[in-house]
Formats: C-alpha cells, structure tokens, sequence
C-alpha cells in the first residue's frame, strides 16, 4: 500500500481526536481523544520510518507510549481528584476561572 | 537731519539721562519708604523728583538754544541679536526738549496740585494709604512718559509708549474697588489698556517693517532713508503707525477708552489724559515726519481722522453732564486737531497747539477736579467725613452744580481764563494755536476747513455750557451751596497755569516765529503757516456765535433740580440721545468686538478643546477598555473555546502555509 | 583642566547626593529632609553658577565634554556624552535657579510625606539637567523618559482632587509621544553607527533618505512635551491637578525640554526636514498662541487659566525656533528662561493664595490688592512680565521672536508675525481679566479677609525672580551673549545643509 | 558515550538523580519539617549551578547528535536552574502557610527545571518532544498541587488538557518534519534540507504544527488561552515559577528548532510570525488592561512579553541580524525573570491563606505601610514597561533595535505602541500602591522579602552596568546558527 493511504489513515485519526476534544464532554472521553491523536501522530511515524528505511521513527513510538502511559497517570489522577469534589467529570462544569 | 555724539560737544548733555533717573529715584524712594513717612515728605520726594528732572530738561533747552543741533547720548547697551543692535540711546533735539519742558513742567505742577488734591481723595475715598502708592505711579509714569520722548530709536520709544500706557492703566483703576458695582474703575482701567495694546500692536507691526527695510530702529537711519523707500513699505508703516498713534491719542475709531479714562484721580486727567500721554500721538507723528511727508496718501488719511474726530467728539461733548466727560470729550477733539495739523505736515503748529492744549487743558482738569473737592467738601457738611457717599449726589454732575462762582472764586476766574482760551478767544494762547491749524487747513482745503470751524463753534458752545452750568445761576443742590473754595496748595498751580494758558500765545503769535524757528532743526520738512487775517476773523466770528448760544440757553437757567431736561434736548430731539451716549460707539463694539470673543472663547473651551480634542483622547482610552472587556468575555473559562481557537488558529496557520 | 569629577558630571549628579542623605533620615525628621534638599539645591546652583563662569562665550562648539563609552546596544556605541552649549547652559541655569525657590515654596504646603516629596525632586531635577545635558541620544532618552517617573508621583501623591486621573494622563500621553522618538533614535544608531550628535551629524547621509519620517518622530516627543497645539491636552488637567510645585517645575522647566529637544536635536539632525516642515510647525505655533489665549480667557480656575496662558507663550516659544533666523532663535532661547521665570513665579504666587484661601476658583477672589498690597504689586509685576510689558524680561524675548518670524526667509510671510502678534493683544485680554478677578474690584467673599500679606519667605521666593525679571528686561547683554554665539552655529549648519539642498 | 559526553551532560546527570534520591529521602522527613526537603532540592540546584559554570568549551553535538552543549545551552541551563532556586524560595514558606506543604513538590519542581536543561541541550526532535513532556507533566501535577481547592483542580485539568492536545500537535509536526526529512537529528535535517531531498509540503506543514505547539507553550495568541486560568487556579508559587520556565522552556525550543532547521522556507513563516507576534503583543497588553486580581494581571502581562520577544525573533532568517535577535531575547528573557520572580515574591505576600490578597484593592496603601514591599513591585512595573533605570528598559530597546534592523518598523511601531497600552495597567498598579490609602495585610517572610529586594536591586544595577550582560547574551547567541 502507498504511503499516502497510512498518511490520510493518520490525519484522520488526528482530526478525529482534535474533534473529539472540541466535542465531548467527558474528561475521560476527551483524554482518550488525545490519545487517539497521538495514535495518529504514532501512525504516521511507523509508517514514514518504512519509507524512509530508517528505524528511529518506530524507536520513537515507544517513546511515545512510555509518555502517553505517564500522561494517563497523570491525567487519571487529576480526574479522580476532581470527581472527588465536584462530583462530575463533565468539563463544562469546569469554568470558574475566566474572565 | 544728522546727530552729533554727545561726547563731540557740550558735556552738560551727558546729564540727559537724569531726567529718567531722577523721578525713577523718586520712584524707589516712596515705594519703599513711603508707607512710614507722612504725606508731607511723600508728596515733597515726588515733587522734587518731577521738578529736577524739569530743570535738566530746562538745561538741555538752554544747551541746545546754543547751537540746536541734535545730539545722542549713549547710557548703556540693550539688545544686540544678529543684525538687531538696539541701545538705550537718548536723543536730545529741539522736538524731545520741548516735550520734556511740557511733561516736566507740567507735570511738576500737577504734582503740586495732586499733594492737595490726594491728601482729600483718599480721606474722601477711605483709604489714607494710596497716597503713597499715587505719588509712585505719578513719578512712574514721568518717568515712561520721559522715556518715550527722549528716545532715539524706535524701540526705545515703544518702551515708554507702553510705560504710559501702564501707568494710565494703573492710575485710572487706582480706586480699582469703586465706580459702578465696585468693578467700573477697574473695567474702565482695563478697558483703557486693551485699547492701547490695539494701538500697539499696530507700531509693534510698523516696527517689524522698520527693522526688516531699515535694518535700524534709530530715527536718523529710518529718516535719512526715508525718501528712497519702497511707497508699499512706508504705507504699511505710516498706516500701522497711524492705528498706534489712534489707539494712544484717543482719536477715531479708538477713542473710546478716554472718556471711560476719567475714572481716575482728576489730576490722573489732567496729567495724563489731557495734558501729556495722549498727545504722544502727535509727537510720535512729528517724530516719523519724514515718512509721513514721503507718502502725501496717508497724510490725507490722518487729516480725515483727526478731522472727524475733532467734529465728533465736539459734538459728543454737547451732550455730557459729567464736568470731567465734557473736558474728556474736548480732549479728544482738541486731539483731533493737532493730528490734522501734523497730518498737514504744519507740525509746529500741531506742536503749538499741543503745548497750549497742555497748558489750559490741564488748568481745566484741575480746577474741575477744584470743583469736585469743593463740592465734596460741600457733602462733607451733612455727611461724616470717611464715611460711604452712596447714598449722596454725583459731585461730578454739572447739573448739581450752579453759582459756583460765589463760593470759589478762584476757580471760577482760572477755569474761565482755560475755558476761554480752549474757546480760542484772543488773545489768549488758545486762539493763536488753534488759529493757526484753522490757516494751515483753510490752505489746504475749504471743507477741512469747514469741518474744523463746526467743530470750534461746538467748542465754544459746550465750554460755554459747561462754564454757565457751573458757576452761574444758582446751586441746584445741597452740595454746591455749601461748596467751598479749595486750598491754596490747589490754587497755586492753577493760577500759574491760567498766567501759562494766556501768554503762552507769545510762542509762536503772528509774526513771530520762535517755535517754528526752534524746530527746524528737528523737523526740517515743517511747513510754517503765515497768519491769515480773514481765517482768524471768521473763526472768532463763530466762537462768539457758539458762545452766545451757550449763554441764551443756559444763561438765565436756575430751577434747583438736576432733573431738569436740558434745553439742547427739546431742540435736537432724538439727536440729542446720540450726543448724550456718545453716539453708541461702545454698545456697537460691546456687540462687534467684546461678545463675539467671549463667545468665541468659551466655545474653543467647551466644544473643541474639552468636547473635541480631549474628548478623542479620553475617547480612545475607553475603546481601549471596551475592546478589552470584549477580549477578557471571549475568554470564558470553557476548555472547548480555548481548544477552539488554538485548532482553528493552527488550521489557519496550516492552511495559509501549506495552500499560499 | 581635567578633575577629579567633570563638572557637568558634578552638576548633574549632585542632587543625588542630596538623595542619599535624605534617604536615611527618618521620614518624622521633616526639618531636617526640608533643609537638605534645599541647601542640595542650592548648591547646585552655586555650581550652574561655576560652570557659566568656565563657560568659553567665544565658541560655537559644545565644550566641557565628558565623553565615557558606556554600553555597546547591538554594536552600536552608546556613550555617557555629556557636553554644554550656550542653549543647555542657560537650561541648566533656569533649572537649578528656580529648583530651590520650588523648594522653599513647598514648605507649609507639603506638611506630611515630605521625604517622598523631596526625594523625587531632587531624582527630578537630577534627570532634567541630564536632559539638558546629554549629547547622547541614548542618554538622553534615559534622562527624557526617566523625567516621567519623579512627576508622576509628586503629582499622584500631592495633587488634587483628580490626581490620579492627572497623572496617568501626563504619564501615557507623554510616554505615547516619546516611544516614537525611541524607535527613531534607534533607526539612527543602527544606521549612523553611533547614538553620539556629532557623529551622528557627520553620518547625516546616511539616514537622509527616512529624514521625514525622524523628523516626525522627534517632532511628536517634542511637540507632546512643550506642547504645540493640537497635543496639549494633557496640560490642563495636569498643570491643574499638579501641586504648585509640580505646576511650578512642569510649567518652569519641563515644558522648555520639547522646545529643547527640537533645537537641540531637530535642527541639527534633520536640517532640510526642519526646513521643509517649518511652515507646518510654525503655523501650529501660531494656533496654539491665539487658541491658547482665547481658551485661558474663558477659564474660571486660575491653574487651568495659566495651563492655558503657557500654551499660548510655547507656541511663541516654537514659533521663534521654526523662524529659523537669528532673532527668532535667540529670542525662542531667552523666552524659554523668561517664561520658566516668569510663569513658574506665578504659579508660585498663586499657590501661596491657594494656600491661603484654599480655593482656585477666579471667582472667590477679588478685591486683595487692598488686603495684600505688596503680594498685588509683585504679582502685577510678574503679570505684566507675562504680558510681555517693554522693560520686562519676556518683551524681549518675544519681541525677538515675532520680529524674527515676521522677517523670517524660512516661513517666507509676514502672516506668522502678523497674527501671532494678534496673540499679544489677546494676551493683555486675558491677564487682565485674572488679575481684576483676583486683585481689583470690591473684596470677595468675607473668607478672604483673614488674608496676610506676602510674608518673607514668600519675599525670598519672589525676589530673586523679579530681580532677574528685570535685569533681563533692561539690561539682556550678559544672556544675549551665552546665546547668540550657540545660534549662530546652528545657522551656520543649516545654511550649509539647505545650500545642500538647493 | 565517552566521558567527554557525561561531562558534558554533567549538571543534568546529577540534578537528575540527586532529584531521584530526593524522593527517597523525603520519605523519611517529617511531615512538619519539609522545609528541609526544601533547602536539599535547592542544594542540588546550586551544585548543578555550579557544574554547569565549569569551563568546557565545544559545540559539538555528542551523545550521536542528540545533544548539544552549546554557548546557548548552557547559558539557558544556567538561567533555568537559577529560576528553579528562585522557585523553592517562592514555595518554601508560602506551601506552609497554606498547609500543603508535601515533599512531592520539590523533586516535581526539579524533575520539570531537568526538563528545561533538557530542552536546551537538546538537538534531536525526538529529545525535545521528551523535555518537553519532561517539564510539562510536574507542572500539571504541580498546578493541582492544591489538591483541596477546586480552582487549582480547574486549572490541572485544564492545563493537562490543553497542554496534551498540545502535545499531540507537536508530535504530530515532529511525524511530519520527520517524514519529509527522514531524519530526527536536527544537523541531519539540515543537510537534508540543503541537499534538497526534502518533502517541501509536509516540511513546511510540520514547521506550522511546531509553531504551533511551541506558540502554545510559550503563550502565543491564538494559543494563549490556557495561561490566565492556570496562572490564576495554580498555586502562586507554581505560577511564578511556571511564568517564567515554561516559557523560556518553549522559547527555546522555538528557537533552536526554527533557526537551525527552518531558515529555508522563512519566506513562509515570516508573515505568520510577524501577524503572531502583532496579535498578541497587541491582545496580551488589551486583555490585562481590565484586570484587578494580580496573578491574572501577570498572566496576559506575560503572554505580552512573549509579544515582544516573538517580535524578535521575526528577523530569525536574516544572517546580519541572526546574532542580535536571539541575545535580545535571551537578554529580555533575563530581565523578565529577574522582575517576574520579584512581582510573584510580592504577589505571595500579600496572598492570604483564603485565597484573598490577589486583588489590586488589596494593594492600596502598600507603599506608606511596607515601602519594602512596594518599592521593589514598582521597580518590576517599571521594568516591565521598559522605563529607563530598570534592566527592562534595555530590554527593550535591544528588542525593538533587533526589529528595526531586521526591517519590521511596522511591527516595532504596534509594539511601542502595545507597551504604551501596558503603561496603563502597571501603572495602575503603582498607582494603587502609592496614591491611594488602605491597610494592606502582609507576611513578613524573611525570604520572599530578600527575593523581591534582590530582584529589584538586580534589575536597577544590572542596567546601570548592562554591558556584561550584553557581552554575556551575544557569546550565547554565537553557536546556534
């Protein structure tokens, strides 16, 4: 298969998740998202160091992932510890700062 | 005309400079001492101050009888900018000598005349501390008056032009708390100095031409090249020159500050506004002779001016009730008068006319004023001394007055011999001075003539009226019957200006021709006019006729009321009106000058200043907060809106690279 | 001669020692704060005073240079250039004669945060001759912009009702003219090479070709600060919001820096624009004379009548700069001084009625010549000084000024003499009106009368100004020879510059 | 990896694990004696100083062209670690007051400086993607670190998010610059790119990804959004550290990635630099100008400042100015360090443990009741308006000077004028302070005091002797290009 077709693959992935986020409601749902945009950053990685003959595109993935895991760490975390006081995970009920 | 240094010839002119000095000294001394001496020394200080610098004007006269060449005294240096180099240069000639001798002289006098006269003002007035600070003002303005008229350069004479005009500033405000709501002292001085600054602007502007086509202010640099100056050039400076000349001397259309100008002391009056500054004028036109006899146009100009002005004022002077309007308004007349005969280029006998006017008009003045104390003092019978007048009579209105020449004598006999001789009744000095302008007129043209014959018939008529109204019939008030006759240190000087206003004729009487002979040398462009018998026949025909009329009509009259109609108004009907409100110049001007500025002003400062020009600065400051708030409300605290615009941001970002 | 310390470095630092002193006296100690700073002042002055008579009144050059390279801004030199003219002398002259009248002025008017007080106005007076003195473009906008910081609080600390909105009126709206100026003075480093005058006008090729643009640059600094109409309108609300001496210092000397800066810098750097714009500037000028005049006759508040009177004087003040001759010029130098005199001293004066009456209003006055003699003679004097009376010093000065733009090549029409003339009539109008509101007619209101008159401090503060004020007037040799050799320079230059151009 | 490599990766080895061991060791401090896990963190930081001032002179990449010590890196390096001390000194005493005194705080805080150095050093995108996440993630943690206030929750969560997506974008750019080039090393890149064998468009698309996703650290309109409400939500102390190590953070990975590697198509970018620079030098001043609570005040001040500093870095092309453009930001970058620790030493001050004291009210009357409070917060305003006498004047005038040079009048004209408009609100400021009267409640925090006098003092020296600095920023500058 051309490169193109992992190329378009990946950008819609990305502009899925980009989507998702604007979209959604759920801070779960839109993390998971975000992951799907990094997922389409990922694709398109792989897919280039095929092209390129060159391995350090794919080595980057796991780096990827080793952060994407930190992140969900992170990011669970602050979720939880938001459901503990307010009782929802809804982000539009997050907008007390503005102005 | 050409100038010796003083240096080159008689030392006694290095003292010139001391006619200056001397009543400056008199000026520092009261200021600063004179509120811990008495009124005695005060007075004494300024006297002296006056009377020195009348005898250095006296050696002066009798260095230059020897040899009348003009000479220039350097005191110090002035300005030096570029190509400017001004000094202060005195110029002894026989022109500035003899307008020393009179401001002097006269002013000594009136100096005497004022230590009377003030010692009862600021009792009457209620506030004994002006003395001193009169006597300051009255030597100041000896001194500005000194300074204009020994001035060698143009500059120089501005200084004092100016000067005078200050002082008149000072001294007609100098009861700045009384008159008509306790402001119309105060409006009448400022009024006055708006007026002359008019004036000045004028010379300011003949001076730029001056410098820019002479490139001197000297009088010789700009007489000498006078005659091969551009025509254009010298009109723009003989005309601004002219509007000067109208602003400081009263004459149309900026005589209106004068009468108001009586307001001051009466010796202010007579000082200043009779007897000196104001024929400043006159002198600044013999001054500038060569310029003006350089472009015939503009003389014709300044004769019309002067010409009206004498008639106009003549006849305004028919119509007042205040004693010091009447004398104020004659002025002005007067005034006009010996501008036509400078503007005739007949300057020594506007010259003549000048010292003679000085001469009676200043004795009229101060025996008015002898009135005014007398009845004040009247007053001062029923009323406690010091104490407010508001609730008595205006002294100063002729028709409170009447039969007072039983009680003061004196003063009836002076201000007959001034009204006479204002009047032109040989042989005193009056006629031949005014006669000889009438000559000087009648060669030039029969209307001129006829203008200025009307206006010596109502000459004759309203001094005629004004000494009838006063002295004859009998008191028509309170105050006028228990008038008394004032003291001799008032007298003194009047009867020395009465013995003045009847010789003085001598100067320049038919035949001889002293004066004319003396100011040659100054002004060698003079024209001299030859005694014309039927001219003098004719005017003195006229003067009795006005004075006749004067006498049927308020000869006999004697009903004790100043409610009494006067008897011009049954006869001129509404014209009468005119008369009496000086046919209204100041309401027109209130109406075309005052209000229009006022109004403009204050719409500058609200609409365009406040409303417009701050109003777009403010303005922009709100639109600034404005367009903040809008920013601040876009930033609502919804992460979608953040994401929002950071995706479409990027996909703008993207699609302007990717697709350009 | 070389010193220990150069003596323009002297001059202009020295009030900072003053500030360190007054810096660690407890702010209770105000005797003490108050006496400092005056005898600073003072100081400072007996130093203007050495340098005039080390001033060399034959050259056309600047001299007593100090010439220290500081920072390197982008590979461009910026030097710590401090040198001395006839122009900056006479600045430095008026600054620090008038810095310790400003002083004693304050002193029952200032009664509590005196040290506030007295630190920021000697940072001020500091910064102003730095100004005045400072041949480095850099520097100088150090100086121009630091000037900004010691006003801004003495007016938002000791100003009146409105201060805040007067202070950060005069702070934006001044500093939004001189960022301009800093861009355009950045342009010329980058281009000349050097931010120092002298190279810079020996670099003039190259940035001829933007010289309309720094031109007009410099000019908005210029014309914010002095101010040329239509830029004023900072100036009221702060001249009226300003304590006296604020009003005092801003109307005395820092509404000289603009008319400064476009001699200083405008002529000499961008001479063919200074030809070309003169008409513009000067018909500005002309506006701002009769604008001012009439709108400070329709003021009813004293300070907000003088804010406007000073605009009217600027503009003859600029007007003589842009007649570009001798006469205009020299006369524009000597009126910057006489109305630093003259309309610092009335602000002064008038402060010590306010103070007394505790009103600005024309209309509680009236009547005081008869309870204040003396205070009515001198303020009279000094109103007359602003009237331009023949024998007063600002006769001179604007009679120099008119003659020179009446007869100026440059402007090329009498019309800019003949109308600002005009502005000498309107002028005596409005002077006069002020002073028969206050001094003349029946005595206001029963507050006034408790009124004292001038007392000697008072004296002390006045005396020494009307001294000058007639000295000047009578006797202007001794300034006219500081000035002129420094102007004829300048013409010089340009003459040469503008046959360049034809 | 020789030891020519480990010594020059030195002071981020060792801060790296002195800020492991850290962890460990907290564990055994007692919870009411944090303070010490304090002053060990800020030992390690001054060691790491200290080894990063060692000579060493090379610019050559090692560790295989992933990392470069360069004059850049380690000046940046010097800089982070400086604000990472100036950081605990805000956190020490203010976490006790508002009893969230936790030991996590301080090895969070140097695990995100690690990331900083990281980002300096860094001449690999691979490498910088992971400094990024390295510094990112403590600060999200961090910025929730009052963990029982919902607006610090607010403003983790939002951040996480954002900067996430952020993320995302930057690697999704990093894929792209990857693809066209086939490389991940920088240099490799390069001569890439100078060979020609480049995919133009993904180039360039990757180019506007990286823009952006830097844009958004840094705080560039449009991508400013995050950093009102998470300067305002986060603890103080976190903020004033984040305000300035983010941003320097981003910046300079925005710099070393755009000048090494993206010259050649600055044809492109230039204009969008330059409408980005204008827009949000331009809205950052608009926005702060209605604001009254301080940190939110600071928050669109900064985003101002990186306004004025892309303002700059327009000019990233042009050889002639190349130098210029990145000491002017480096040197602005200084002053704004310098006067925001100084403004957020203040700001912790006088914030009181219910979360009031922030708004400008608060601060009326501060100058007659603590003038050692009030004098130093003027000096900061003034410095970040650029008034003569503070560091931030030169600041400035070397920013704009860059501008001009590089033929962006236009845009030095909106900045100049975008600073007169931020007159307005740090004036406002001084205003509050000194001309209006009120009874302000502070802590007499022996530390934050010094920090706040300190800063002052430093900016007021530093700009009467500016030149050392100068010199100091141009050797930075010479390497990267």
């Amino acid at each position: 298969m051309p490169l193109s077709f992992y190329l378009g693959l990946s950008l819609i992935m990305f502009v899925l998740g980009a989507l998702g986020v604007l979209l959604r409601h759920n801070a779960i749902v839109i993390f998971m998202s975000l992951e799907l945009m990094f997922n389409a950053a990922n694709l398109a990685f792989i897919a280039f160091s095929a092209y390129h003959q060159v391995v350090t595109g794919q080595l980057f993935v796991f780096f990827v992932m080793a952060v994407a895991a930190s992140e969900v760490a992170v990011g669970l975390a602050l979720i939880v510890v938001i459901f503990r006081t307010k009782r929802t995970i809804n982000i539009d009920q997050l907008n007390t700062l503005k102005g | 005309m050409s100038i010796n240094d003083a240096a080159a010839t008689n030392p006694i002119y290095q003292l010139v400079p001391w006619i200056i000095l001397l009543p400056a000294i008199g000026v520092l001394f009261n200021m600063l001492l004179g509120n811990f001496l008495s009124e005695l020394i005060v007075g004494l200080v300024a006297c002296l101050a006056s009377a020195s610098s009348f005898v250095v004007s006296v050696l002066m006269a009798n260095a230059l009888a020897n040899d009348p060449q003009a000479v220039r005294v350097h005191l110090m240096d002035w300005i030096s900018v570029g190509n400017l180099n001004v000094d202060w240069n005195f110029r002894v000639d026989t022109l500035s000598v003899l307008m020393m001798l009179v401001v002097s002289g006269v002013g000594t006098l009136i100096h005497i005349y004022a230590t009377g006269y003030m010692h009862h003002d600021v009792r009457h007035q209620g506030d004994r501390r002006r003395y001193t600070r009169f006597f300051v003002f009255f030597n100041l303005f000896i001194v500005a008056m000194m300074v204009l008229v020994s001035a060698d350069n143009y500059l120089m004479l501005f200084v004092g032009w100016e000067g005078v005009g200050l002082c008149s500033y000072l001294l007609i405000g100098f009861w700045f708390e009384k008159g008509e709501q306790g402001l119309g002292n105060a409006k009448a001085a400022k009024k006055a100095f708006v007026v002359n600054r008019v004036g000045d602007f004028g010379l300011l502007l003949a001076l730029f031409f001056i410098f820019w086509w002479f490139g001197s202010f000297d009088f010789d640099v700009v007489m000498n090249n006078a005659a091969d100056a551009d025509p254009i050039v010298l009109t723009a400076i003989t005309l601004f020159m002219l509007l000067g000349v109208t602003g400081k001397s009263a004459q149309l259309p900026l005589h209106v500050w004068l009468p108001d100008a009586m307001a001051g002391p009466t010796p202010v009056s007579a000082l200043i506004h009779a007897a000196t500054m104001v024929t400043a004028g006159v002198y600044l036109i013999a001054r500038s002779a060569a310029l003006y006899m350089s472009i015939p146009q503009v003389q014709s100009i300044v004769i019309v001016i002067g010409a009206a002005t004498a008639l106009f004022a003549a006849m305004i002077a028919v119509g007042q009730n205040d004693i010091k309007k009447v004398l104020a308004y004659s002025t002005i007349s007067q005034l006009g008068f010996m501008i036509v005969a400078v503007g005739l280029g007949a300057f020594s006998a506007g010259m003549f006319h000048l010292v003679t006017h000085a001469f009676f008009k200043a004795l009229l003045f101060l025996a008015a004023g002898s009135v005014i104390l007398g009845m004040k003092s009247g007053s001062a019978h029923d009323h406690q001394p010091e104490a407010n007048h508001s609730d008595t009579i205006d002294p100063q209105d002729m028709r409170n007055m009447g039969g007072l020449r039983k009680q003061m004598p004196v003063t009836f006999w002076v201000y007959l011999i001034g009204g006479l001789s204002l009047a032109g009744i040989p042989p005193l000095a009056g006629f031949f001075s005014k006669d000889e302008i009438l000559s000087a007129a009648g060669s030039r043209s029969t209307l001129l003539l006829g203008v200025l014959l009307a206006a010596t018939f109502l000459t004759a008529f309203y001094i005629a009226r004004q000494v009838l109204l006063v002295f004859f019939g009998t008191p028509r008030s309170e105050d006028a019957s228990q008038a008394k006759e004032s003291s001799l240190i008032i007298t003194f000087p009047l009867i020395i200006l009465a013995i003045l206003s009847v010789v003085a004729g001598i100067l320049n009487s038919p035949g001889n021709h002293t004066l004319d002979d003396w100011l040659e040398s100054s002004i060698p462009q003079n024209l001299t006019v030859e005694f014309m018998l039927p001219i003098a026949i004719i005017s003195l025909f006229i003067i009795l006729t006005g004075l006749l009329l004067g006498w049927t009509m308020y000869g006999r009259k004697s009903e004790p009321s100043s409610s009494t109609v006067d008897p011009l108004s049954g006869m001129l009907g509404s014209l009468y009106g005119g008369l009496k409100h000086a046919w209204w110049v100041d309401e027109l001007y209130h109406a075309v000058f005052v209000r229009p500025y006022q109004i403009l002003a204050r719409f500058l400062a609200q609409t365009i200043d406040l409303a417009l020009l701050d109003g777009i600065i403010n303005g922009l400051a709100q639109f600034i907060g404005k367009s903040s708030r809008f920013f601040a409300r876009l930033q609502n605290g919804y992460v979608r809106t953040y994401v929002l615009t950071l995706f479409v941001g990027m996909t703008l970002i993207v699609t302007y690279l990717v697709f350009q | 001669m070389n010193w220990l310390i150069p003596p323009l470095v002297l001059v202009t630092f020295f009030p900072l020692i003053g500030f360190c002193i007054i810096f660690f006296i407890p702010k209770n100690q105000v005797g003490a704060i108050r006496w400092t700073a005056l005898s600073t002042t003072i100081i400072n002055f007996g130093l203007a005073i050495w340098l005039l008579s080390m001033f060399d009144k034959t050259t056309t050059q600047p001299q007593l240079a100090v010439n220290i390279p500081w920072v390197n801004l982008a590979g461009t030199p910026v030097q710590f250039f401090l040198a001395i003219d006839g122009l900056g002398l006479m600045m430095v002259l008026l600054t620090t004669f008038l810095a310790p009248l400003i002083i004693l002025s304050t002193w029952n008017v200032i009664l509590e945060r005196v040290k506030e007080f007295m630190l920021s106005f000697l940072l001020l007076e500091t910064s102003l001759l730095g100004v005045f003195l400072a041949f480095d473009l850099v520097v100088f906008f150090i100086f121009w912009e630091f000037v900004l910081l010691p006003m801004y609080f003495m007016i938002g600390i000791f100003g009146g009702e409105r201060r805040l909105y007067a202070t950060l009126k005069f702070f934006l709206f001044t500093m939004a003219g001189s960022v301009m100026l800093m861009l355009a003075i950045l342009y010329l480093g980058w281009q000349g090479g050097s931010y120092a005058i002298p190279d810079l006008i020996n670099a003039r090729s190259t940035f001829a070709g933007a010289e309309t643009w720094l031109f007009l640059a410099f000019a908005l600094a210029f014309a914010v600060k002095a101010p040329i109409w239509p830029l004023h309108t900072w100036l009221p609300d702060t001249y009226t919001e300003a304590p006296t001496a604020g009003s005092a210092i801003l109307a005395g000397v820092l509404a000289k820096m603009g008319t400064y800066g476009l001699l200083r810098f405008n002529l000499s750097l961008f001479p063919q624009a200074t030809i070309q714009f003169a008409p513009w500037m000067a018909g500005l000028a002309v506006i701002g004379i009769i604008y001012g005049a009439a709108v400070a006759f329709a003021q009813r508040d004293i300070k907000r009548l003088l804010a406007y009177s000073s605009i009217s004087h600027l503009g003859f003040i600029v007007l003589g700069i842009f007649a570009l001759n001798q006469q205009g010029i020299s006369g524009s130098i000597l009126q910057m001084v006489n109305h630093g005199l003259t309309t610092g001293a009335l602000f002064l004066i008038f402060g010590m009625l306010i103070e007394r009456r505790h009103s600005r209003e024309l209309a509680s006055y009236g009547g005081l010549w008869k309870l204040m003699p003396t205070f009515g003679s001198l303020t009279l004097i000094i109103t007359l000084s602003s009237m331009a009376l023949p024998g007063l010093n600002s006769f001179i000065g604007e009679f120099n000024i008119l003659l020179g733009a009446f007869g100026s090549q440059t402007l090329a029409s009498t019309w800019f003499g003949i109308i600002a003339a005009v502005g000498v009539i309107l002028t005596a109008i409005y002077l006069l009106f002020m002073f028969e509101k206050i001094f003349l007619g029946p005595i206001g209101d029963m507050e006034n009368n408790p009124m004292p008159d001038i007392h000697l401090r008072e004296l002390t503060i006045l005396i020494p100004i009307l001294v000058l004020v007639l000295w000047i007037g009578i006797y202007p040799k001794p300034f006219f020879e500081i000035i002129n050799p420094t102007v004829e320079g300048m013409l010089a230059y340009l003459q040469s510059t503008s046959v360049a151009l034809h | 990896m020789t030891g020519n490599d480990l010594k020059a990766i030195l002071p981020l080895v060792a801060l790296l694990a002195w800020t492991v061991v850290l962890l460990l060791i907290d564990l055994w401090i007692p919870n009411h004696r944090k303070g010490i896990t304090a002053w060990l963190a800020a030992l390690g930081l001054i060691v790491a100083t200290g080894l990063s001032l060692l000579p060493y002179q090379s610019s050559e990449p090692i560790l295989g062209g992933m990392i470069v010590v360069d004059g850049f890196a380690r000046f940046l390096s010097v800089l982070f670690l400086s604000g990472g001390i100036a950081g605990i000194i805000l956190a020490k005493d203010y976490l006790k007051r508002m009893q969230i005194e936790r030991g996590e705080y301080y090895p969070l805080l140097l695990f995100s400086v690690c990331g900083m150095i990281l980002m300096g050093y860094a001449n690999n995108l691979l490498v910088i993607f992971l400094a990024l996440e390295l510094l990112s993630i403590p600060l999200y943690l961090l910025s929730g670190f009052f963990y029982y206030r919902a607006a610090s929750q607010e403003s983790a969560l939002k951040y996480f998010l954002m900067g996430t997506f952020a993320s995302a974008i930057i690697l999704f750019g990093t894929a792209m610059v990857f693809g066209a080039a086939g490389s991940l090393n920088l240099p490799n890149i390069v001569s890439a790119v100078t060979s020609g064998e480049v995919n133009i468009e993904l180039f360039i698309l990757g180019a506007g990804l990286l823009l952006v996703g830097f844009g958004f650290k840094v705080g560039i309109v449009p991508f400013h959004m995050w950093i009102p409400d998470v300067y305002q939500g986060a603890p103080s102390s976190v903020t004033g550290f984040m305000s300035f190590g983010a941003k320097a953070a981003g910046l300079a990975a925005l710099m070393r990635v755009f000048i090494v590697i993206f010259p050649s198509i600055s044809e492109n970018l230039v204009p969008v630099l330059w409408v980005l620079a204008g827009l949000t030098m331009i809205i950052g001043n608009l926005l702060a100008v209605s604001q009254n609570n301080l940190k939110r005040l600071m928050a669109y001040s900064s985003i101002a400042h990186s306004g004025y500093l892309l303002m700059a870095f327009v000019s990233y092309n042009q050889k002639a100015v190349l130098s210029d453009s990145i000491a002017s930001m480096l040197f602005y970058l200084v002053a704004y360090a310098i006067a925001t620790f100084g403004v957020w030493a203040v700001i912790i001050a006088m914030e009181r443990t219910d979360g009031n004291g922030l708004e400008m009210d608060d601060y009326a009357g501060l100058g007659t009741k603590h003038p050692w409070l009030a004098v130093p917060m003027a000096i900061f305003m003034f410095s970040f308006t650029g008034i003569p006498m503070t560091l931030g004047f030169w600041g400035k005038l070397y920013l704009f000077r860059t501008a001009i040079e590089g033929g962006f009048v236009s845009l030095a004209v909106i900045g100049v004028i975008a600073s007169v408009i931020s007159a307005y609100f740090y004036l406002k400021v001084i205003l509050t302070m000194f001309m209006r009267s009120g009874t302000p409640i502070v802590r007499k925090e022996i530390w934050l005091n010094f920090l706040a006098i300190g800063a002052a003092f430093a900016l007021v020296i530093l700009s009467l002797m500016p030149n050392s600095l100068f010199n100091l920023v141009l050797q930075a500058s010479i390497n990267l290009q």
